[in-house]
């Protein structure tokens, strides 16, 4: 089982990293892009397969305690199964 | 012969680096500006460290696409000079001028001190006033500076003589095991020490150490003398051998 | 406190303002002299005018009787920072700023935006800044919050000063655990300008226009001059989190570029950064300066957002932006230099002659408020008492018996150890003029392009202060220009920062009050003017103060061909004292390690004394007699001995060295007491009759203290330690103090 | 319509920041993690609603042109429609 943890900065914090990708892609010719925003992406690994609310309710004391800045950061995370232990990413797929 | 050092947006060291071309070495020196695509025929081109676009996304990632970098490789594929210090090192790597990519710091931090390198090849353009196994100290200052390329691609500059210098202990000696803690002399982690490398075409040089922050002699007489200008020999290599050059152009076509 | 309403406009009563922030009086001023209720705009421009951080109404009274001239001084306080002349037609701009309260909740962002706000100071004046330095204060290492709030405000220093391509080349950090609840981030710039192009946010010009130029404006910190900086901390505090700013130093480095080539073209006629309370503080006071109206239409400012009402935008604190007033028929080509650095410019007002603030927005009056009632709110003379006096025990505490082990305990202590730990995460090196880097007395750096090298240090001891705020403030000017000494400097120019609790309190009034006189006296001694400077009050959580600190910043010009080291460079030179020791051991560090004792009485100050000394030092660096010279502060001589031995820079070899203790003193004094007035000097053996001479010739007592050489150190017969295992404790403490369970 | 992007650094790749991540997960007593990856989240917003292959086409090109460097990453995304534009980050439930 693994936990997919979506970290972004909070809406109407500067997001300077997604400023400047954004008119570096209109640089680049891709004027659809509108605006961009950058944040991180955590993949947790557990050692047993159980999920279940605690585990709903542990993710999230990590993601409040250390993994995400509540004071500038928003978080939202999924649990999966991952049939493949030690796979790459895996996630929305392309 | 004529230097030329790039100002990205967000560039910090071109000034620094400028100033030690002009007025240390005593060499022309203009100012390269990242949307023109002029290099005003400069012999050496210089990407200079600093924060390009502030190094959001990744290190170099956005300098890589202004107007001057399009000069600069084809510069480079006609055999023209660049060397890229540090956040330069990065956008060469990005701009697939040299191999491999620079990561986040072994242990996360940015660092800034002095450092040990190792020469350990001369015939090229960057280090030929050297002698093999030289042991340098220049400053290093930077967040994501560990080297990393693949196995094979680290092999075959290593056949060619293609990393230039690495990070050694101040005798020169290096960790046998890639394996074994290198923290007291590897600053940042790199893969097999290596601090600096040149392309196969062996005219473009790219390392993390900040050579014009060890050749300015009046700046580094003050702490007691307590560092010689190790980085003026880069910069002394690579116009020795742009003189040796045009002397050999010049005979040939005197004979 | 409410956090404003961001959506509405509610409708103005004296409960409203009442949660803003605006006492009774100040309510009844603003509604007399408008003849009228405030709109919900011009409630909240007064109030954060008229706040504590914009409006310094506590301490002006105070503030007032500092030296602020001098025949170098060519701006002195009332600007973004003060300027002092170095030769050559140059002048050196500098300042330091606090950013506690944002660098609590935040210390990342919140350190990294005071180093942004602090280097706008510097170049809106047209000078480009050459160094960076940075004083800090920390709970208690044990304090939960204490090691993350470390990592997180050196990396945001780092984050920004790094990026921006300005070296940090000192500073100071102490840790205690009246900071526990509250850290200070005090953040120190110094740049160079051509004293005739000097920049002045004075405006000028009935009918010029005002550009906005840099960063696009957003919902952040609105309100952060108000609500964090002008009131204590308590339970409610973490609510407060959206007043946090991010930095973005990339957009804040092509600020500079432009700013300067705008000076260089000499285009404006006055620039102002915006800072505390944006737009408002920053149109208000360039008006002010002026002594002309303003108006502004905020349907021309740049946004970031959707939606934003002019209470927001008014009172938005994003960085990286600046306000330039021009004539008019220079407009395009300021327009054309932002361009190049791709920023935004736009024109959002115009000066005006009827004293008047006002404000336009989708078309309507919003605000329409004298200047002079936003800018100038009466000082308050806020009352004052001098606390009862703690009981000082005269017990007489105990001699240590093993001193190898009390130096080991005192090397690998908080406030002793190297801070190598820190300055490793700081470029010292951009600009290439950096001569001497962080880890000496004072930083030195050349101004690249002529011979004129500036010295520079940042020095409080807050507990020196708590025990008797005159005379720690005092010892806080005799260090900062001790330091500078000891690098061969001769003190030029002086900005504070002066961090204290709830000034509502007549207790830290007066700790107030007598700091300021204790600079002003240290000061006038020495002929040094104050230039610029910072308040910052309200450093308290839950009623409980911080160590009252004064944080002094000062700047020195070498004299010397070169600057001096602190460091023993050869075996066979002697060691010898400069000034007078007594046995004070109150407030020292020894007694708060080993005795847990941080009572008693701070160590004498003597202005005259502490003049000779430096005289002395000075002709001897003139002179060229002296190899090493160090200050002897904090953990005393012994302190001052094993950095003497261990600060060696990197690729050059370690000395020992041996001394003989002085009669008739207690070893423990003499070793670890901190008696001020002290340089620890080294000379080769031909130079010290003439160093002797030089000594007596101003009546400073000189005492041959031993020899340098050896690898172990040897203090008397109490201390022998090789001088590789102190290095390597001295310099590993810091980090494993605050590494152990680190977050990324 | 916005793309969701997810850069992770390849499989051999040194990853510090995950490593850092889980030993710190490990010393607050958070043991049943095993392994964490540490990777960039986008959001790109697009100024218009059409989909269809070209978009995926031009999003796919700025991901290897510009958002992840080859040498040391993967990607992979995904398009969906999102009603409300300036709204903040959206993606997998919390
Ligand atoms: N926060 C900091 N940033 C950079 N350098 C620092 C910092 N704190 C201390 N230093 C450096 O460490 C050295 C010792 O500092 P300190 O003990 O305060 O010196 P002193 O007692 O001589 O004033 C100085 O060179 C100082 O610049
Ligand atoms: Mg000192």
């Amino acid at each position: 089982m693994i936990a997919r943890v979506v970290i972004m900065p909070k809406r109407g914090v500067l997001d300077p990293q997604g400023k400047a990708i954004c008119s570096s892609l209109h640089a680049m010719g891709y004027d659809e892009v509108d605006d961009v925003r950058m944040g991180k992406f955590l993949e947790l690994r557990f050692v047993d397969g159980a999920a279940g609310e605690e585990r709903v309710a542990r993710v999230k004391s990590m993601c409040e305690r250390l993994l995400a800045n509540g004071v500038i950061e928003d978080f939202r995370f999924e649990l999966v199964d991952d049939g493949s232990p030690g796979d790459g990413p895996r996630g929305p797929a392309r | 012969m004529k230097w030329g050092v790039v100002t990205f947006p967000g560039s910090n060291d071109d000034r620094d680096t400028a100033h030690v071309l002009r007025s240390v070495l005593g060499h022309e020196t203009v100012a390269l500006w990242h949307k023109s695509a002029d290099l005003q025929g400069v012999d050496c081109v210089v990407l200079p460290g600093g924060f390009s676009y502030g190094d959001y996304l990744r290190c170099g990632a956005i300098a890589r696409f202004s107007p001057i970098m399009g000069a600069v490789a084809r510069h480079a594929a006609g055999g023209g000079l660049v060397l890229g210090i540090c956040n330069g090192f990065q956008v060469l790597c990005e701009a697939g001028l040299l191999p491999g990519a620079l990561v986040r710091n072994r242990d996360l931090r940015f660092v800034c001190r002095d450092v040990t390198l190792r020469v350990e090849s001369i015939s090229n353009p960057f280090t030929n006033l050297a002698f093999a196994g030289d042991v340098w100290r220049i400053p290093v200052k930077h967040g994501e500076g560990c080297y990393v390329a693949d196995p094979a691609t680290l092999d075959e500059m290593e056949r060619e003589a293609r990393i230039l210098v690495r990070y050694c202990r101040p005798d020169g000696s290096r960790a046998r095991d890639e394996s074994a803690d290198r923290s007291d002399y590897n600053p940042n982690g790199s893969a097999r020490d290596v601090a600096g490398v040149m392309n196969a075409g062996r005219n473009v040089f790219g390392l993390m150490p900040h050579p014009e922050h060890a050749a300015d002699p009046a700046i580094l007489g003050a702490e007691g003398g307590r560092r010689r200008a190790d980085g003026m020999r880069i910069f002394q290599s690579i116009a020795h051998w742009v003189d040796q050059r045009r002397e050999q152009a010049s005979a040939g076509s005197m004979r | 406190m409410g956090r404003p309403t961001t959506s509405e406009r509610p409708p103005v009563t004296p409960e409203l303002a009442r949660e803003h922030g605006l006492t009774a009086e100040e309510w009844e001023r603003l509604c007399a002299r408008l003849g009228r209720v405030p709109t919900y705009e011009e409630l909240g421009v007064a109030t954060v005018m008229w706040s504590e951080h914009c409006s310094y109404k506590s301490s002006r009274f105070h503030l007032r009787r500092l030296p602020t001239t001098g025949d170098r001084v060519v701006q002195g306080p009332g600007e973004n920072a003060g300027a002092v002349s170095i030769g050559g037609g140059l002048a050196v701009v500098f300042k330091i700023e606090s950013h506690n309260h944002p660098s609590y909740i935040e210390p990342y962002q919140g350190a990294a935006t005071g180093v942004g706000g602090i280097l706008r100071d510097i170049f809106t004046m047209g000078a480009r800044p050459i160094a960076s330095l940075n004083s800090l204060r920390f709970g208690d290492p044990s304090h939960p919050k204490t090691r993350g709030l470390v990592r997180g405000v050196v990396a945001g220093i780092g984050g920004y000063g790094n990026s921006i391509g300005v070296p940090t080349v000192g500073g100071e950090v102490y840790f205690d655990h009246g900071y526990d609840g509250n850290c200070l981030v005090n953040a120190f710039t110094l740049g160079v300008v051509e004293e005739s192009r000097l920049m002045l946010a004075k405006a000028s010009g009935v009918g010029n226009p005002v550009l906005l130029i840099g960063s696009r404006t957003g919902r952040d910190g609105i309100h952060g001059a108000s609500l964090l900086a002008s009131a204590e901390f308590d339970a409610t505090s973490e609510e407060k989190r959206p007043t946090v700013q991010v930095g973005d130093p990339f957009t804040e480095k092509l600020l500079l570029e432009a700013t300067l080539e705008i000076q260089a073209a000499d285009l404006a006629v006055a620039v102002q950064d915006l800072g505390a309370a944006g737009l408002t503080s920053s149109s208000v006071e360039m008006a002010s300066r002026g002594e002309l109206g303003i108006e502004l239409d905020l349907d021309q400012v740049p946004l970031r957002e959707t939606g934003m009402t002019a209470y927001e935008i008014m009172l938005s604190e994003s960085q990286e932006r600046m306000l330039v007033v021009c004539e008019p028929a220079r407009v395009a080509e300021i327009q054309e230099v932002c361009r190049k650095w791709d920023l935004e410019a736009a024109v959002v007002g115009r000066l005006t002659d009827d004293g008047t603030y006002r404000v336009r927005h989708h078309g309507a009056e919003v605000i329409a408020v004298p200047v002079d009632l936003l800018a100038d709110p009466p000082a308050l003379e806020r009352p004052v008492a001098e606390p009862a006096d703690a009981e000082v025990a005269s017990e007489v505490l105990p001699e240590p018996g093993d001193y190898d082990e009390v130096l080991r305990r005192l090397v690998a202590s908080p406030n002793l150890c190297s801070r190598q730990w820190i300055w490793d995460q700081y470029d010292h090196f951009v600009g290439g003029g950096t001569l001497v880097h962080p880890g000496g007395d004072a930083a030195v750096v050349q101004v690249v392009g002529t011979d004129l090298k500036v010295a520079m240090t940042v020095d409080c001891n807050s507990r020196y202060c708590l025990l008797d705020p005159y005379v720690g403030a005092s010892i806080a000017i005799c260090e900062a220009a001790r330091n500078l000494v000891a690098s061969g400097a001769e003190p030029i120019g002086v900005s504070d920062c002066l961090n204290f609790g709830n000034p509502e309190r007549p207790e830290i009034m007066w700790q107030f009050e007598q700091a300021v006189n204790g600079i002003r006296d240290a000061c006038v001694a020495f002929r040094l003017p104050v230039v610029s400077g910072n308040v910052s009050f309200y450093n308290e959580t839950e009623g409980r103060a911080i160590p009252p600190t004064p944080t002094i910043a000062m700047v020195g010009l070498v004299r010397a061909p070169q600057p001096l080291t602190s460091w023993f460079k050869s075996a066979g030179h002697e060691i010898w004292l400069l000034g007078s020791s007594r046995e004070e051991i109150a407030g020292s560090e020894f007694a708060a390690i080993v005795h847990g004792r941080r009572d008693g009485a701070p160590p004498w100050v003597d202005f005259r004394a502490e003049q000779a000394l430096h005289q002395v030092v000075l002709g001897a660096a003139d002179r060229s007699l002296l190899a090493s010279c160090h200050d002897v502060s904090e953990g005393g001589l012994a302190m001052a001995m094993v950095e003497a031995c261990c600060s060696v820079p990197d690729g050059l070899s370690m000395q020992g060295a041996r001394i003989r203790l002085a009669e008739g003193m207690r070893p423990d004094a003499w070793l670890f007491g901190e008696s001020q007035g002290r340089m620890l000097v080294s000379v080769p053996r031909e130079s010290s009759s003439a160093l002797r001479d030089l000594a007596a010739g101003h009546g400073v007592p000189a005492m041959h203290l031993g020899e340098v050489g050896g690898s172990t150190l040897e203090l008397d017969d109490l201390v022998s330690i090789p001088v590789a295992d102190l290095a390597a404790t001295w310099r590993g403490a810091f980090g494993r103090m605050v590494d152990a369970g680190a977050r990324t």
